[in-house]
């Protein structure tokens, strides 16, 4: 029977908890950063450099000797996408590793879940995903750096708009990000006169979806095409767009804002328009422009790093940690409610993704103006406005 | 009335004949072996008396109901029990646990009360325990009453699956070779078993190659080769009959 | 020893014990929350054994019957103000008819056959949890309110922690109650010979899709829980990787071992976070861990282990 | 008409997809009864193996075979350390164990490649063919038409040499087939080499299409085991008619009812079809031996 206590105890605990338990506290209290992130699992190519980019960042501060002369201490969980891992992951960052500000949740989903963790647990809490209902309504702890859906939706219709095309076929994917897009669009299609006449969907790894781009092409009157999701669905789409002989402008999110959508598209892509930050153009940047200067220099500090080229991704992590650390140091300490209080303040705050200023109505603080249209000419980006 | 009677049955498999045309009565209280050599039909003939096979023409009759169609589960319920020559034990319980799934219709089966554990549930399991125990005891399995079915050397196993059958209190007994691959002493055993059972009422059909045990115990015999009868008659007269002396006897003895 | 293992008070008692104990280590509300999650999943899987250990049936579609079970929870009480345990029963009783009907024809297939029809009833019911977004949320998911009971709101893990303790003393103890009784038996006997037992009487189908239904009704009720306790579901917790890791964990702990189900839930749910910090190599050591102790102990940890105690204690009791 | 048409060609794009998948599920299935969750990895590892050569300037045909070596490779290794020691065990134990495989070989694939989606050129151009109004792309013509290469191959290797009669005889009989000197233990390395090739050839030939990436394989391992169950397992041409099947409900369903629905459309098909023929399309039916 002793024999069969301890080799339950071992099961139970020693094998599982002791395991868990991380460091203690160190001689001078770092600044502890929490993130989850899909590092791996369908959006690990949203994950995966969003990681890169907050390691390199704090390893470079680390040894330009921290924050305000305190070590920062990063700890990255990876919820493969999963929205039930990234309520675990919070918790683990808020109640074991006593983090004082979290950064993550790439995706809509897993931001959402953890934000029924941090919001009673009043931990400074920014969001790397797209969906405008991680911030609206606004909640008191959550914010995020990435434009909306909504935002993107708005930018593409006020170009169709522009060229006088109004009725426009939707094509989105039927997973997280395409369906919140999807969403999104109907509901402002309206306010710029655009009338949804075809409204299709594929699911995230369907190898062909010629069949419901035949169906909008024997829709009547379809004049332009909106593609909302990430990953290969939407080179996919492009191919399969060119295969059908489809002459109508195709739109895509900017979900497929990377040079790799180009690479998997091929000569498809060329005409694509698509709403893109600054960073995916930094050189086609007017040289006036203020964002000018921010972009290149993280565009260059993580190309010359990873030997990769480097997406808005990134660059939604970078700004997140930006706008955290100069909160910290506003606030003069990590104290939640004041570091909080100070994020929600920031204003004029210039990053990858825009010129940011926060408001306790806006805890995004990004305009239209952070996007900027880009049509896709002989294999590379160009600045259409 | 007959306990069993068959008529005109014949089963085929893919073309071949395993039975054909086949007709024969069994008289309650009787012990009826069949015998003939591999490959005769005796164990198809086992699986169509017990609705494990659908006849392709024909028809088995079990105390004057016909069992086309019937599953095996209900026809044990009319009184019909097995053995299996290629063993059907549940190697995933205890010896006595065999048995008493031979009890199963008449135990008290509810799921309410098996899964609340009733104490009057428990209490009848209890007594159904008991019995089997006895049973055990019956077919000299009193040794491995607290055995592992899967520890049970083979002749064990083949009185495991007498006492499960007899557990299910069949009005008809089927056994497929009893006493295969028994020795001489064990075989002796399971001859006094079957005059017992027999001794109680209940129908017996035996299959069997040890011709002692079946020339010594039965009251009638079958004789198939190939799926046909070949003769039938008591044990004196297929000892006697030539087309049995020379289809199976003469290749034996 | 090993006969304490089964005995049932015995078992009970030293799970019992290990529950009470072990929140001695938990150093903060964290490590009740993957506790709570271990619970959970181990009472999923001592269903499921039911029917993949005990009853031999195969079925990667369970998770899909979780899912039910919360979003039933998740609608009936956010959607339509039903009390949280009307929510609960009525997801569960609905569950259990789905169950009930789908699983006749189903539980005719075999092997590889059923594990495909049980997978794409389960795929069915995850793509219609992630269409129907106006009663599900879609893909994004809905939230759900804290389990209120009679005024009383479990708010904290630790409340969930013991919860969840007592609800798998509770399940165990059916489970065992029915693994032993005439219904555990013919079920067993199904599994072991279905022949043999027909023969006896046993109506075998009768009794898996007894089983099929009783496991899908487990996984819905601990549903509902995790809803409530989670605070938020998303259709991936039906999908394929969710069923996939409830057999995992069946068949890693032992089939046809209650308690087995129980060291497989715990272990399986608290490797993810031991594994947290290897990056990259996470997948690639889960994945050597789960063939290693197939390849090594294909019985299962908790058969394995019994047998190699029986073994060793062989030459002296 | 032509509306028709181009659902049936995207329904053969697809479904030529998931019958490559299927054949591999077929081949080990028929060797050892074992299905091989981690199908979908060989497929996958065929795919990036060759992309990231091409990428480096190696000869597609050249990288392909290094891509085939390498995939067998991987599949020899998986039945000598994994299977091999198992293959006593209950079915569910070996699923376990596949599935195991499969998620070790995809966290070995981000180990050793990265998490980008890769691409390679088509081999014929992408020039659609026109067809009474509806486009098909050559590059689905070569699925296509590697899929009946495969089925031809394996046709004939199964019926007209010894080894693969051997094989036939294994799946039938283990014990016969030892009795008759074959040895089964190769007879299973060889089963698991022969898929992992094939499925190699498939994630080359799928890519240009679908691109892949370390996760590419769950879809297809996914599909390919739903082609090959529908179709009846074991059965080669079976699990080409359900993967056609599949693609084609799927891509029906997506035009004439719904897209959000098309995957479940598939599933539902399976379901019925299963109902009625509970070992498949041109499964063999097993008799219980009393």
């Amino acid at each position: 029977m002793r024999d069969l206590m301890r080799w339950g105890a071992a099961a139970f605990a020693a094998l599982g908890f002791a395991s868990l338990a991380s460091g203690n506290a160190l001689a001078a209290e770092p600044v502890r950063i929490g993130a989850f992130l899909a590092v791996t699992g369908p959006a690990s190519f949203l994950g995966e450099p969003e990681k890169k980019t907050l390691e390199m960042y704090v390893d470079r501060l680390n040894k330009q000797g921290g924050v305000q002369g305190r070590k920062i201490e990063l700890t990255v969980y990876d919820d493969g996408g999963a929205p039930d891992k990234a309520a675990t992951f919070a918790k683990r960052l808020i109640q074991s590793d006593n983090v004082d500000i979290i950064i993550g949740g790439t995706t809509t989903g897993t931001s959402m879940a953890a934000i029924k963790i941090v919001e009673p647990a009043g931990v400074p809490f920014i969001s790397l995903a797209g969906g405008i209902d991680i911030i609206e309504p606004v909640k008191k702890w959550v914010f995020k750096t990435p434009h909306t859906d909504r935002m993107a939706a708005e930018k593409v219709f006020a170009d169709l708009h522009k060229r006088g095309l109004t009725k426009v076929a939707l094509i989105s994917e039927n997973a997280g990000f395409g369906k919140s897009g999807h969403d999104q669009s109907l509901k402002v299609a309206g306010n710029y006169g655009i009338e949804i006449v075809a409204d299709e969907v594929y699911s995230p790894k369907d190898p062909d979806v010629t069949a419901q781009l035949t169906k909008i092409k024997n829709t009547p009157g379809v004049q332009a095409i909106f593609n909302f999701g990430f990953g290969q669905g939407p080179a996919i789409v492009t191919k399969n767009t060119k295969q059908l002989g489809i002459t109508q402008p195709l739109y895509q999110s900017h979900g497929v804002a990377s040079k790799d959508y180009i690479r998997l598209s091929g000569d498809a892509a060329d005409g694509v328009r698509l709403p893109a930050a600054g960073l995916v153009i930094a050189d086609q940047l007017a040289a006036t422009d203020p964002q000018k200067p921010v972009v290149s220099a993280f565009k260059a500090d993580y190309e010359t790093a990873f030997k990769s080229e480097v997406s808005t991704f990134a660059g939604h992590a970078y700004d997140g940690l930006q706008i955290a650390l100069s909160a910290i140091m506003r606030a003069g300490s990590s104290d939640k409610a004041k570091v909080r209080d100070e994020i929600e303040k920031t204003s004029g705050y210039v990053g990858t993704g825009g010129i940011v200023s926060m408001s306790p109505t806006d805890h995004m603080g990004l305009n239209l103006s952070a996007f900027h249209m880009v049509e896709i000419v002989k294999g590379d980006w160009k600045m259409v406005d | 009335m007959s306990m069993l009677e068959v008529e005109g049955l014949s089963k085929e498999f893919g073309g071949v004949h395993a039975i054909e045309d086949l007709s024969f009565r069994v008289e309650e209280g009787h012990i009826h072996s069949i015998i003939g050599p591999n490959g005769a039909g005796k164990t198809t003939l086992f699986n169509l008396i017990t609705g494990i096979y659908t006849p392709s023409a024909g028809q088995v009759r079990f105390d004057g109901r016909p069992i086309g169609g019937v599953a095996p589960s209900r026809l044990a319920a009319w009184g019909l029990s097995r053995t299996f020559q290629n063993l059907q034990v549940f190697f995933n319980m205890s010896a006595i646990e065999n048995v008493m799934v031979g009890a199963h219709l008449h135990v008290d089966r509810r799921f309410w009360p098996s899964l609340l554990r009733l104490p009057g549930s428990v209490r009848r399991d209890r007594a159904c325990r008991r019995q089997c125990a006895d049973l055990m005891e019956f077919v000299g399995l009193g040794p491995y009453v607290r055995a592992e079915a899967s520890s049970m050397p083979y002749g064990a196993l083949k009185r495991l699956e007498i006492a499960r059958a007899l557990a299910a209190q069949p009005k008809l007994l089927l056994l497929d070779e009893p006493a295969a691959g028994l020795n001489a002493t064990e075989s002796r055993e399971i001859d006094q078993v079957i005059k017992k059972v027999a001794a109680q009422g209940i129908t017996v059909i035996l299959v069997e190659h040890d011709m002692k045990m079946v020339m010594g115990i039965s009251d009638h015999i079958l004789a198939l080769d190939y799926g046909r009868k070949l003769a039938e008659g008591n044990p004196a007269q297929v000892r006697a009959n030539p087309e049995v002396v020379a289809a199976y006897l003469g290749a034996q003895c | 020893m090993a006969k304490l293992m089964n005995a049932r008070s015995g078992g009970l008692a030293l799970l019992a014990l290990v529950m009470a104990v072990s929140p001695l280590g938990f150093t903060n509300a964290y490590y009740y929350d993957v506790a709570v999650g271990a619970l959970f999943n181990a009472m999923i899987c001592v269903g499921l054994n039911l029917l993949i250990g005990y009853g031999g049936q195969i079925s990667l579609g369970h998770g899909a019957f979780f899912a039910l079970g919360a979003y039933a929870s998740a609608i009936g009480t956010s959607r339509w103000g039903l009390p949280p345990l009307a929510a609960l029963g009525g997801g569960a009783v609905l569950v259990g008819l789905l169950a009930f009907v789908l699983a006749r024809p189903i539980l005719r297939l075999k092997g590889h056959y059923l594990a495909m029809a049980t997978l794409g009833i389960g795929m069915i019911i995850y793509i219609v949890l992630k269409t129907e977004a106006q009663w599900t949320g879609g893909p994004d998911g809905m939230g759900v309110d804290p389990l209120a009971l009679g005024g009383f709101v479990l708010a904290t893990d630790r409340h969930w922690y013991w919860l969840a303790a007592m609800l798998l003393l509770v399940v165990v103890w059916l489970a065992l109650n029915l693994v032993e009784s005439p219904v555990g038996r013919a079920l067993r006997a199904g599994h072991g010979a279905q022949i043999g037992a027909e023969v006896v009487g046993v109506d075998t189908s009768h009794y898996k899709v007894l089983m099929f239904v009783v496991s899908a009704v487990v996984a819905s009720m601990v549903g509902s829980l995790f809803a409530h306790k989670n605070g938020f579901i998303t259709p991936d917790i039906a999908g394929f990787h969710r069923s996939i890791e409830l057999v995992t964990m069946v068949v890693l702990g032992g089939m046809a071992s209650i308690y087995g189900s129980v060291l497989g839930a715990v272990l399986l749910t608290l490797l993810p976070q031991v594994l947290a910090g290897f990056d990259d190599y996470e997948a690639m050591i889960f994945g050597a861990i789960m063939m290693g102790t197939m390849i090594f102990l294909p019985k299962g940890l908790l058969p394995s282990l019994i047998t190699q105690i029986r073994k060793r204690a062989g030459g002296r009791s | 008409m032509a509306e028709l048409l181009q659902y049936l060609f995207a329904g053969l794009t697809s479904g030529a997809i998931y019958a490559l998948a299927g054949l591999g599920f077929a081949i080990i299935y028929n060797a050892s009864h074992v299905i091989n969750f981690a199908q979908g990895e060989f497929i996958m590892i065929g795919g990036m193996t060759t992309a990231t050569l091409a990428a480096a300037g190696v000869p597609v045909p050249l990288a392909a075979l290094a891509a085939m070596a390498v995939t067998m490779l991987v599949g020899v290794a998986l039945e000598k350390f994994a299977i091999e020691p198992a293959r006593d065990s209950d079915v569910v134990t070996i699923i376990i164990i596949t599935i195991g495989a499969s998620i070790f070989l995809r966290g070995a694939a981000q180990v050793v490649w990265d998490k980008e989606f890769h691409a390679l050129a088509p081999f014929s151009g992408e020039t659609p063919i026109r067809v009474l109004g509806a486009t098909l792309m050559p590059q689905s013509l070569w699925v296509v038409g590697v899929a009946m290469a495969m089925i031809a191959g394996l046709w004939w290797f199964f019926n007209r040499t010894l080894f693969g009669k051997a094989m036939l005889a294994t799946s039938f009989n283990r014990l016969a087939a030892q009795l008759m000197g074959i040895g089964v233990k190769k007879v299973l390395l060889v089963s698991f080499a022969l898929s992992a090739a094939l499925g190699a050839v498939g994630g080359i030939v799928v890519t240009p299409i679908a691109f892949t990436n370390y996760e590419a394989g769950i879809m297809l391992g996914l599909k390919g085991f739903s082609a090959a169950v529908l179709g009846g397992l074991g059965n080669g041409m079976g699990a080409v008619v359900g993967g056609l099947i599949v693609g084609i409900a799927e891509a029906l369903g997506a035009g004439y009812v719904s897209s959000a629905y098309k995957d479940a459309i598939a599933f539902v098909i399976i379901l019925v079809v299963l109902f009625f023929m509970p070992n498949g399309l041109f499964g063999k039916k097993g008799v219980d031996r009393v």
